[in-house]
């Protein structure tokens, strides 16, 4: 099935870790040959995954690009990859994400500096896996096989508070992914021992079963979203992580868990989903509200970007379960908008760092006088945001909220009212980074250089590319949504099943 | 494609060039850019105007904006009378506000880049007014917005400045809340969110009820007030008025080019573009008059007691968009965009002057100038135009415009027909009054600045007088387009704009209409009369009136303490929320407690457990034993 | 009768003496008990009609492992033995739990059914002495054991050089 | 009398090693330098894993058996001895007890292991475990100067003989009961006489358990543990938390899957509790540690406590996952202590887990592999300690104790902070003492051979759980 | 005859007495005493089984338990002469370096 002649997705999930494999044999002194090489495996790798881009079957919801070989027979594991409609645009942000992380530390590290670039291409390939498997073992097996790499960059290189944040990171994801371990091993062997997802998704299993293992995958994913009660992991990770650790969780690694849903929650467990789309909606929305507020609170700027990010992750949640084609195709074009923009606002933050070494915003007033051009670049990824029509927010926004509204019209009011909180804290935060009067901390910074330039510059375009005409994007997905959507609606009508009820019966 | 297209896009181009090229490149010379492509577009408006008036109405789609299921949007124009109208103020007295803009904001440190918002804005301006579905529309709104938020913040260094600028956006915001989920609750009727569909399908929902939230609600009602309340963020009405008067912190050409001609009339473009729609929903239209209304009184009064000379405009803005919704509100939509017309001509006069006053003096109180008549005798007269236009005194173009609104009111069929009229009445007492009041503290009797300005006062150079000049014509003249029959006038405004908005079924005979207009026009003349009474001859009176009403005077001068309530009602408490309770509390007590908890118990539960570990062999011994015991116990019992 | 007498008899002082055994505050005197305690278990198992186990009993545990305590004993000051508590602190829990998993044992070993009985009678082993039959059953069936038992022995040698030898750290 | 020879290709094996330990003893006392010995031990033991080939089939009337089931376990058993010596050769010359007897002893204990795994009557399961344990008691009080050595000898010393009086009662009990020792008979009487449920053989049952729970540590029967881990020789911790209690599988699989298999309920409604309580405590009280040693030991009982998973599931797959477990926890477990004992030199300790803070600074390559090890005993993928966790959780969710599976991975999560707390000393704080590693070519070459077990076990497991499936399947 | 529950019971109780004796005393040597009354009542039921049951195979275990007894006590009183060399002491509640 996959037309090109080379392995595209293992190339895309290998190459990093050679390139890892690489780096340890460079020796620690040279600091500029390891990050021109890490910066070139990550370049060569993001070319090679453009076919993706290009040669995708656009008019299919069937995987692509499928490779698949034995690889444990004894318990029927098949090294299995390919990617579909949902999937194929992560993995490509993932790609480009490798790069822009690499340029983003290029003078902010400095300790470590080979293991922290084996880090990042590894955590980067390790990502690009669990987009790319359709082997729950492979799956899993990337899944927490990212934790290690990432538990490194927030700890080693981290901030003061570090330690504490990568112990929540891990512990926090852990207990989530456990629980889903068990869920996964259950299903292995209910549907008949095998981990293909294709085929257990072709079986349909009874509602409790559906039952508790949504709720058991639910634990993994809802962590990684993060979903409102359990958010808090992020915020201190994101604040203490280095800037490319920020970049990395933002922008890839909490969509796996988004990612999760849709690909397996959704079709794996249909009747379990749509009775659980009152609770799933009811969450996103707190989420969109409650993290917005907290967002006017906060005196840190990543913090506040971190908060921000569970709010616009609530915005992709609620259109996940929306279960209607625009709710999910927003909210995966919304995964997209999200990883650049957020992502874009992290390394922004880090370019202030970087000169400043402070995250404080009332350090930061007055920043536009000494830094116009990147007042300038700022103000986009800001108005992206806010999700203001003309750039790649509105559209995801717009679609997750109609979708939303569709499924729930209160949902669908009260998100909105997400968009006002949301308007108010970012421009709130820029009115306070960049007007009035200049702090005399910032007087003399130096504006942007070329290489800051050319690291954020390719996410400007992505801003405008999608916000002005999205459709390309919007393309990949609507046969794999449809057909999504088709797996979830024909399974039988179980909308009036309340919870209470089924944890009665689960209880007899 | 046609020539129309360029219409926008012009003026993008010139964004595009300016923000790139500005600041090393063009600087000083930016003001080219962006005056030559929107004289451009104006060229190419006029043509447009004459295509549209030899009837051809044009609806293009250029190409799929979103496609998702069964919503799908495109970006496409629709250019009919009504926009053809839009374009031309949009354009015309766009181009007269940039060539003035070349003065005035000579010099600034931000030259290029004010030239490039200003172009960005006139091309969202253009977006919002030639869109053919709500998307591009929605489009428009917001951009414009964000223009304002840009231009108003332009001297960003001054805190109130900044300020002013994020709170004309978030205020919208609120509107444009409402505003999208009347976008999405039309496409959820119809499916589509072009107008011409839309417009079509409409009439087969009405009366249909859908529940909204819990309550039962007539389809068309909730779609038209959803709609609406963007359009009262947008044109500043009660409750959302609050972030115009603050707007005034951005340089006078915006003021005049967003705050008065165009933007801010988005609303009733919007609600004369969506008649269709409000005409099916008496309680909407209802609603729209009296909020108009009653707004245009209300701003009309605070407008009375200011003293910062750009405030007093403003709010006579705001009235003037009052009276522009009362007209809609009763289906007099063609006189509500006839109003708008003429308000565009007038206000960004009357703004210009100011702002060229301003230039003289280097501050907006009235009370520290008079007697500029001497220096700057061009400014002072079309000042003066523009005044006597906006207090509709006959002749003028305003005069005609307020005229058709104030008559439609009365003859309306509308329940508050008569309420509009009569608060709108009203304002044709107060328009004029603060008009002159401003013209008299500017321009009469001594100047009472310090010396220093004093010998710095001069006339502003040619390039910001011509256009003063030529709006102050269009001023006067503007308005003769649509001269009523009762004046052997044709109405051609009307008659224009009726294939797109309809006509009003008015009652009254011509003895009424005479009456009317007499009665209005006494009133404005009446309110110059006092003004200049107070002004000028018995200048004490205003001071003791001050006295005797004191509280009156204070809760005028303060704006009915609108701006108080609001920070104290929605501000301090979302803030308060978010510090000290969600931050605080909920946050960080209990979600972080629950997280940081249960380690912590489980680490202290291991400190407890490990003290068994007591090294005592016989201890381990006995556990050992215990444990047989134990288990021998458990199993002969579970037998 | 007789037997039930003889048996009485025996169970009686065995337990006696162990009790003796562990409650003895002088060590000497413990091991004392303990070599009269094995001749009676020794005398039991005669009764038991395996005169070669109660021969073993006597030579291996009263000859060979009681003097090695005895030794021990000797590097024990008996003196400080005598005047400190014999019991650690906590021998109540102690003996709670020995009583209480003597009553579990009590009561699971009640339901005990022994197997049935197999092929060596008492006359067949009284025919050709005891010796010979266990003799022959060391060297052919549990040859093995016997193999591996040896190894045990070689190991606890070894050990006992490596741990109680003076040697010098090399 | 005519005495003829038993069939003695089964146990090959044994008499090789018998002959090598005895070899190793008389060299000792001819040469001076001691790693000749080492070198020695360990081309043997090669020799005798070469031997496992031929040696299949029961012997001695049956007491004997040499099938697949123990050949995996002797393989465990093998490399458990070959890495030990490997890491011993450098720490027993810093510790200055370098004495052949060292080897002699190891060597034996493994024979009593390797007894163990293949003893098809009680009574060779008995002398077995005595040898074993014998020679491991004298191990553990190798370094006889050191007090610590000296207390944990004792303390191993007095508690396992307590326990064997305990399996010896048991084993009395099912010899009156069944009249014999022979596992196989035995499961067949029990069957036929219907003795399922009854006390008496229940309370046998319930004796084995305490005394290979002692073996394997399982609470509350680990006491031991921690103190003897921690003062035991490091070599002869590492040897001891894998051998030993690999050995205790083995006759627990064994006795319990063959000798009781007609009341597996009763056993397996025995070892639940025992095992959810062994993880418990295991993981819980490694939380509050500070010696690594030590900490290792707790996480050593928390391991028991997942393998004992397998033994529960009461099938052959369960069975395998058991023994593949222990395979995966022999390397990465192994690895760890050879990690450990490098830091040991010369006047300093290094057992103490502030000691490793910065250890990436100081030395990347040894910190590195060490954070390969504690990811893998946590049981994070991609390593080995993720297959053998994940597949005792399949034979256990697959014979139906998914709830049983919950809670040993919410303990699995409780462990990762013990364990990355390491990793954390290690690359996020900055170092305070300045550690020199007492590195070798042998501790290399253990290190190498762990690691690469680890990662190829972990990305590849086929080979490892085929071995142990087909060695089930020949049970 | 006697019946062989007596035997059993007499040997409980004398390895439950053991078992007391291990528990309690503090002194090394009584402790390791103790086993042996332990070992001891095993061999009792042992040898009375093999009686009753007549099958030799109890003897020859309980001949075994001898032979593993003395090696025990052998490396038992190896491992205490040790401990004594660096601890002077033959009370195990006195030895406990490591705890917790």
């Amino acid at each position: 099935m996959n037309k090109l002649d080379y392995p595209i997705l293992s190339t895309i999930i290998f190459l990093p870790v050679l390139g890892a494999l690489l780096l340890m044999l460079i020796s620690r002194a040279r600091e500029t040959l390891t990050k021109s090489v890490a910066l070139i495996v990550s370049t060569i790798t993001f070319i090679l995954s453009l076919p993706l881009f290009i040669n995708f079957d656009k008019s299919t919801h069937k995987m692509q690009f499928v490779e698949r070989h034995d690889w444990i027979p004894a318990w029927n594991i098949k090294y299995y990859l390919g990617v579909d409609g949902i999937s194929v645009l992560l993995v490509l942000l993932t790609t480009l994400s490798a790069i822009l992380c690499v340029l983003i530390s290029w003078h902010s590290i400095k300790i470590k500096v080979k293991e922290f670039y084996i880090a990042i291409l590894l955590t980067c390939g390790a990502i690009a896996g669990v987009f790319c498997s359709l082997d729950f073992f492979l799956f899993y097996l990337f899944w927490e096989a990212m934790l290690i790499p990432m538990y490194l960059i927030i700890g080693v290189w981290g901030g003061p508070n570090r330690i504490y944040a990568t112990i929540k990171f891990i512990l926090y994801t852990l207990v989530g992914s456990v629980l889903m371990l068990v869920g996964i091993i259950f299903l292995y062997f209910y549907a008949g021992r095998t981990f293909d997802i294709i085929e257990l998704m072709a079986k349909t299993y009874p509602y409790n079963v559906q039952f508790w293992l949504f709720w058991a995958f639910f634990a993994a994913f809802a962590v990684k979203v993060p979903m409102f009660p359990v958010h808090t992991w992020l915020p201190d990770a994101h604040t203490e992580a280095p800037t490319a650790g920020s970049v990395i969780l933002a922008a890839i690694l909490i969509k796996m868990g988004a990612y999760g849903f849709l690909r397996f929650s959704l079709p794996l467990f249909p009747e379990a989903t749509k009775a659980m789309v009152p609770a799933m909606l009811t969450l996103s929305v707190i989420a969109i509200i409650y993290a917005g507020l907290v967002c006017l609170a906060q005196k840190d700027l990543k913090r506040l970007i971190a908060y921000s990010s569970v709010s616009h992750m609530g915005f992709i949640t609620m259109g996940i379960f929306a279960l209607n084609s625009q709710g999910i195709e927003g909210g995966i074009l919304q995964m997209i908008n999200h990883g650049v923009v957020t992502g874009a606002l992290f390394m922004c933050v880090g370019i202030i760092y970087d000169r400043t070494h402070s995250r404080q915003i009332a350090d930061h007033q007055g920043l536009s006088t000494p830094m116009p051009v990147f007042a300038a670049f700022v103000m986009v990824f800001t108005l992206a945001a806010i999700g203001l029509p003309g750039t790649n927010g509105f559209i995801g926004e717009f679609l997750t909220i109609l979708g939303g509204f569709t499924a729930n019209k209160w949902a669908g009011v009260l998100a909105a009212t997400g968009v006002i909180i949301g308007a108010g804290y970012m421009l709130w935060l820029y009115q306070r980074l960049f007007f009035m009067k200049v702090h005399e901390k910032v007087v003399s910074l130096p504006d942007m250089d070329t290489r800051e330039v050319i690291a954020l510059l390719p996410l400007i375009i992505l801003v405008l590319w999608i916000g002005v005409y999205p459709v390309p994007f919007l393309d990949f997905m609507h046969p794999s949504v449809q057909h999504l959507l088709e797996r979830v609606n024909e399974a039988g009508n179980m909308q009036e099943i309340n919870i209470a009820k089924t944890l009665m019966e689960v209880i007899r | 494609m046609e020539s129309y297209v360029l219409i926008p896009f012009l003026p993008l181009t010139a964004f595009v060039i300016n923000i790139l090229l500005g600041r090393d490149l063009i600087r000083d010379k930016a003001h080219w850019v962006s005056c030559l492509t929107i004289i451009g577009s104006f060229v190419i408006s006029v043509i447009t105007l004459i295509d549209v008036i030899n009837g051809r109405v044009i609806n293009e789609d250029l190409y799929t904006w979103i496609i998702s299921g069964k919503f799908r949007v495109s970006v496409g124009f629709l250019i009919d009378q009504l926009t053809a109208v839009m374009l031309i103020v949009v354009t015309g007295v766009g181009s007269l506000i940039f060539i003035y803009s070349i003065g005035y904001m000579h010099g600034d440190k931000g030259y290029y880049r004010f030239f490039a918002y200003m172009s960005l804005f006139v091309f969202f301006m253009l977006m919002l007014v030639m869109a053919n579905n709500f998307l591009i529309l929605y489009l428009g709104w917001e951009g414009v917005g964000l223009c304002s938020y840009f231009l108003i913040g332009f001297w960003f260094e001054k805190k109130s400045a900044s300020d002013a600028g994020k709170k004309a956006f978030i205020t919208c915001r609120f509107g444009d809340f409402g505003f999208a989920l009347g976008v999405i609750m039309i496409f959820l009727t119809f499916g589509t969110l072009h107008y011409i569909p839309v417009f079509a399908e409409v009439k087969n929902f009405a009366g249909q009820t859908v529940n909204f939230l819990g309550y039962d609600i007539d389809l068309i009602t909730l779609i038209a007030l959803l709609l609406f309340a963007g359009a009262v963020g947008k044109s500043a009405q009660i409750p959302l008025h609050v972030w115009l008067p603050d707007a005034m912190e951005g340089p006078t050409p915006v003021s005049a080019l967003i705050h008065a001609a165009t933007m801010v009339t988005a609303g009733v473009f919007m609600v004369a573009r969506c008649n269709p729609i409000f005409n099916l929903s008496e309680t909407a239209m209802i609603t729209v008059a009296v909020i108009g209304a009653v707004t245009s009184l209300f701003a009309a009064t605070i407008g009375t007691f200011q003293n910062d000379i750009k405030r007093i405009i403003a709010y006579s803005t705001i009235s003037h968009l009052g009276m522009m919704f009362a007209a809609c509100g009763i289906g007099a939509y063609a006189a509500g965009i006839f109003h708008l017309y003429t308000h565009a001509f007038f206000k960004a006069l009357l703004f210009l002057a100011a702002g060229s006053v301003i230039h003289a003096v280097h501050h907006n109180d009235i009370q520290r100038m008079g007697g500029l008549k001497k220096y700057m005798l061009i400014t002072y007269v079309t000042m003066l135009f523009g005044a006597l236009s906006a207090g509709g005194v006959p002749g003028f173009s305003g005069f005609f415009s307020k005229d058709e609104i104030i008559w439609s009111t009365f003859a309306s069929v509308s329940p508050v027909g008569k309420l509009a009229w009569f608060l709108v009445t009203a304002v044709a007492f107060f328009t004029p009054f603060y008009s002159f009041r401003m013209i008299f503290l500017t321009f009469h009797r001594k100047f009472r600045g310090t010396h220093h300005e004093e010998h710095h006062l001069h006339e502003s150079p040619p390039v910001m007088t011509i256009p003063l000049i030529l709006l102050a014509s269009g001023a006067l003249a503007a308005g003769w387009v649509g001269i009523p029959h009762l004046l052997g006038g044709g109405a051609q405004f009307t008659e224009f704009l009726k294939p797109v908005v309809g006509h009003p079924e008015l009652h009254g005979t011509h003895a009424q209409e005479w009456g009317i207009m007499g009665l209005s026009t006494t009133i404005a003349l009446s309110g110059i009369i006092i003004a200049a009474i107070f002004y000028l001859i018995k200048t004490y009176l205003p001071v003791r009136l001050a006295r005797n009403f004191s509280s009156i005077y204070r809760t005028l001068f303060n704006k009915y303490y609108v701006d108080e309530l609001y920070s104290l009602i929605i501000i301090r408490p979302s803030l308060w929320v978010a510090n000290s309770f969600i931050e605080g509390f909920t946050d960080a007590k209990i979600i972080e407690g629950i997280v940081n908890g249960v380690p912590r118990s489980i680490g202290r539960f291991s400190e407890k457990l490990r003290k068994i570990q007591t090294g005592l062999a016989h201890h381990y011994a006995i556990i050992m034993a215990a444990g047989a015991f134990f288990i021998v116990a458990l199993v002969l019992l579970s037998r | 009768m007789l037997p039930e007498l003889f048996f009485a008899y025996f169970a009686f002082a065995i337990v006696v003496l162990s009790i003796l055994v562990i409650t003895r505050k002088n060590p000497v005197h413990s091991v004392l008990w303990m070599l009269l305690l094995f001749f009676h278990i020794a005398s039991l198992y005669l009764f038991l009609n395996a005169e070669f186990m109660a021969a073993i009993q006597v030579i291996v545990y009263a000859g060979g492992i009681l003097v090695l305590f005895l030794f021990v004993v000797i590097l024990v000051s008996i003196k400080e033995e005598l005047r400190i508590a014999r019991f650690i602190s906590a021998w109540p829990t102690g003996l709670t739990f020995a009583i209480a998993l003597f009553i579990a044992l009590f009561f699971s070993i009640r339901s005990f059914i022994a197997a049935p009985p197999s092929k060596y009678t008492v006359d067949l082993i009284k025919k050709e002495t005891h010796v010979q039959v266990l003799g022959k059953l060391l060297y052919t069936d549990f040859l093995f054991p016997f193999e591996v038992a040896s190894l045990i022995l070689l190991v606890a040698i070894v050990g006992a050089v490596v741990l109680a030898k003076r040697r010098f750290k090399s | 009398m005519n005495l003829q020879l038993p069939d003695l290709s089964p146990i090959m094996p044994e008499l090789i090693m018998t002959a090598l330990a005895l070899i190793v003893l008389m060299v000792e006392l001819l040469i001076k330098k001691k790693e000749i010995l080492a070198i020695l031990s360990i081309a043997g033991v090669a020799l005798v894993a070469v031997s496992l080939i031929g040696s299949s089939g029961a012997t001695f009337g049956g007491m004997f058996i040499s099938d697949g089931y123990s050949t995996f376990f002797k393989l465990i058993f093998f490399v458990n001895v070959i890495l030990s010596i490997l890491i011993s050769i450098k720490y027993i010359v810093i510790e200055k007890v370098n004495f052949g007897e060292y080897y002699g002893l190891i060597l034996f204990s493994t024979i009593g292991m390797m007894i163990m795994a293949s003893a098809a009557d009680l009574i060779v399961l008995y002398l077995g475990l005595e040898l074993m344990a014998l020679s491991t008691y004298i191990l553990a009080g190798f370094i006889r100067y050191d007090v610590k050595s000296n207390e944990a000898a004792l303390k191993y010393f007095l508690l396992g003989a307590f326990s064997s009086a305990f399996l010896l009662y048991g084993i009395s009990m099912i010899y009156g009961l069944t009249g014999t020792t022979d596992l196989k008979a035995i499961s067949l009487y029990i069957t036929e006489k219907g003795l399922a449920g009854n006390p008496a053989l229940l309370l046998s049952v319930i004796l084995f358990t305490v005394a290979f729970g002692f073996k394997i540590a399982a609470a509350p029967f680990h006491m031991w543990a921690p103190d003897v881990y921690e003062g035991a020789p490091t070599s002869i911790t590492a040897f001891m938390s894998v051998g030993p209690k690999a050995a205790g599988f083995a006759v627990l699989g064994r006795v319990f899957m063959v000798a009781f298999a007609s009341i597996k309920v009763d056993w397996a409604a025995i070892l639940i509790p025992l095992s959810i309580l062994t993880m418990g405590v295991g993981n819980i009280v490694a939380l509050a540690q500070t010696n690594i040693k030590r900490m290792l030991a707790y996480s050593s009982i928390a391991h028991a406590g997942y393998a004992l998973l397998g033994i529960i599931a009461a099938n052959n797959e369960g069975l395998s996952s058991m023994m593949n477990y222990l395979m995966i926890y022999a390397f990465m477990n192994i690895g760890a202590f050879a990690v450990i004992i490098m830091l040991r030199s010369e006047g300093f300790k290094g057992e103490d887990i502030t000691d490793y803070e910065g250890l990436a600074k100081t030395h990347p390559l040894s910190a590195a592999i060490m954070l390969i090890f504690m990811f893998s005993l946590t049981g994070i993928p991609p390593t080995a300690g993720f297959i053998g966790k994940l597949y005792v959780f399949m034979s256990a969710i697959n014979a139906g104790y998914t709830w049983l599976v919950v809670v040993a991975v919410i303990f699995s999560v409780i462990s990762a902070y013990f364990y990355l707390r390491i990793v954390m000393y290690m690359y996020m704080r900055e170092p305070k003492v300045e550690v020199s590693l007492s590195t070798s070519p042998a501790i290399g070459l253990a290190l190498t051979v762990t690691t690469v077990a680890v990662l190829v076990i972990g990305v590849y497991p086929s080979f490892l759980v085929g071995l142990a499936r087909a060695a089930i399947s020949r049970f | 005859m006697v019946p062989l529950n007596w035997y059993i019971l007499l040997s409980t109780v004398v390895f439950t007495i053991g078992v007391f004796g291990f528990l309690s005393r503090r002194n090394i040597i009584i402790m390791f005493m103790s086993i042996e009354l332990m070992l001891n009542a095993v061999n009792i039921s042992l040898i009375s089984f093999s009686h009753y049951l007549q099958d030799l195979r109890g003897q020859i275990l309980a001949f075994f338990v001898i032979a593993v007894a003395a090696s025990e006590a052998a490396i038992g009183l190896a491992i205490i002469i040790a401990l004594f060399r660096n601890k002077a002491t033959a009370h195990v509640d006195e030895i406990h370096e490591m705890k917790g």
